[in-house]
């Protein structure tokens, strides 16, 4: 799994591009690198899913735990390029409205 | 936003019909596992859609058995079979849990967002027939799975459950 | 103009230990064969160059299969078994050719170059055991091949039958 | 299997260089294509493996038959960038002596 991560302060986001795979064996380090990017505040965080090419429960647990650690912090979470291989499923899940994919 | 479902996997032929294999519980061996899925595959009959789906449902029944039955150690070692015909994928996990009742497995409640939870239900929508074998003698836990495939003159979907939203 | 072995393969652990797998005789099958030689590895006793040789010894025993039982009929199928400890990689090619004998396959003259009939005198120098067993009653033929690794402890080469100019 | 030929006219040299796996599966289409650059007459083929990850007696075959058949047409084989995996199978067969590689 490749992380890169870009900060822009002016507009208060935080950009995390991510390649790989998102199974239990990727989101164990990633949940931890990720959570250290959390701000308190008005920031937006996107996490940039292009390159994801296989996401699964384990996946989608991160992102619902880091969109709440977010909300709780003040911030919001976007998720940004979510390909029809894993789209499917957050529909399957119903997890597209929590993360306003629909 | 439903984009068209790509066409039959490319590639000539299937070239594994049957596989058994034995697998050490380190989460590493899981994108192995859903490589050894793809060259299972019949090609002719199966969509990239489904193959993503089944690589989903079986990570979800391995992943499961490294973190429940596991307990993440990754020296112990559970079993893959898998047998792939022109009309059926059939996969079977196979590992050691004595303390495991699938009757305790709860559904998950899709209305509220939660961390975890949602894997077996994952299987049981994706694959046709979920079944777990407990044999209580040996603590030998047998999960098998099975996803019908559409034979290729079919223009209608893949497999009986298949979801037509998708 | 040797360059130093490798050092072990990366990657924390084996991740199968044990593997039947049935293939189609369609070539493209080779390359998947050499894959998942490398998830059968344990990393701690495998340097590359010596998996490098067995993918090579193992792929040269499925070419013969499909090239001479199969006579290139791509649907026809064989099965191929791995079994692999730390101190040992056991190899079956399994398959049926009710003809075949291995007391005909003749040893190469190496002092001229031809186009063939070095897969055998390859799968010969590189494994440590190599048996080509006939069950005469059914047309089974089980090729076996072994390969003895060295200990992670040991400074020495890797199996017996090291050739000690690599 | 790629295959990149390039002809250079005034020094009567193509290079073909070659990137995948060379077993039975690619020898197959690959000794064919290459064959159909032969010219007859004093033309030098090199043969650039610097990308060829595997090769085994199906591969070698192909070399072995490549090189007589330039040799019968006036011309000579060189192979560039064999590297040290594959050199292995060349020492092994007592070939690496006919290609010239010690
Ligand atoms: N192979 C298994 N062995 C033991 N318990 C299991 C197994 N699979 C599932 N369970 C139980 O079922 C529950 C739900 O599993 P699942 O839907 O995959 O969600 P999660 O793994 O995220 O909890 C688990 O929390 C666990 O208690
Ligand atoms: N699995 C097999 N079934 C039948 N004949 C075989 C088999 N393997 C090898 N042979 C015989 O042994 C000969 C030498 O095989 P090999 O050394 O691999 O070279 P090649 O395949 O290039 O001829 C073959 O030409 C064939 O006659």
């Amino acid at each position: 799994m490749k992380i890169e991560t870009r900060v822009d302060e002016t507009h208060r986001t935080v950009t995390c591009s991510l390649d790989g795979e998102l199974d239990v064996h990727q989101v164990k380090g990633l949940k931890s690198t990720i959570s250290e990017t959390i701000h308190p505040g008005d920031w937006t965080y996107i996490i940039d899913l292009a390159k994801v090419g296989y996401l699964d429960s384990s996946g989608l647990g991160m992102l619902v735990y880091l969109r709440k650690e977010i909300t709780r912090q003040g911030g919001r979470l976007q998720l940004l390029n979510v390909t029809e291989s894993i789209r499917n499923v957050f529909s399957l899940t119903k997890l597209d409205e929590f993360f306003g994919l629909k | 936003m439903p984009t068209p479902i790509p066409g039959p996997l490319s590639g000539a032929r299937p070239r594994c019909t049957r596989l058994d294999m034995e697998l050490t519980g380190h989460p590493r061996s899981l994108s192995l596992v859903r490589r050894i899925l793809c060259t299972c595959a019949p090609p002719q009959t199966l969509s990239h859609q489904v193959l993503n789906d089944i690589q989903l449902a079986v990570t979800e029944a391995c992943t499961n058995v490294i973190k429940h039955a596991f307990h993440h150690d990754p020296t112990r070692k559970y079993g893959l079979q898998v047998q792939v015909t022109a009309d059926r994928y059939l996969i079977q996990v196979i590992y050691h849990d004595p303390t495991f009742d699938p009757a305790t497995i709860p559904v998950p409640d899709l209305q509220h967002a939660r961390e975890g939870g949602l894997g077996v239900f994952l299987i049981r929508h994706i694959m046709d027939e979920v079944e777990y074998l407990v044999d209580a003698a040996t603590g030998t836990v047998t999960l098998r799975m099975v996803k019908f495939l559409a034979a290729p003159d079919d223009p209608g979907g893949q497999g009986e459950n298949r979801n037509p939203s998708r």
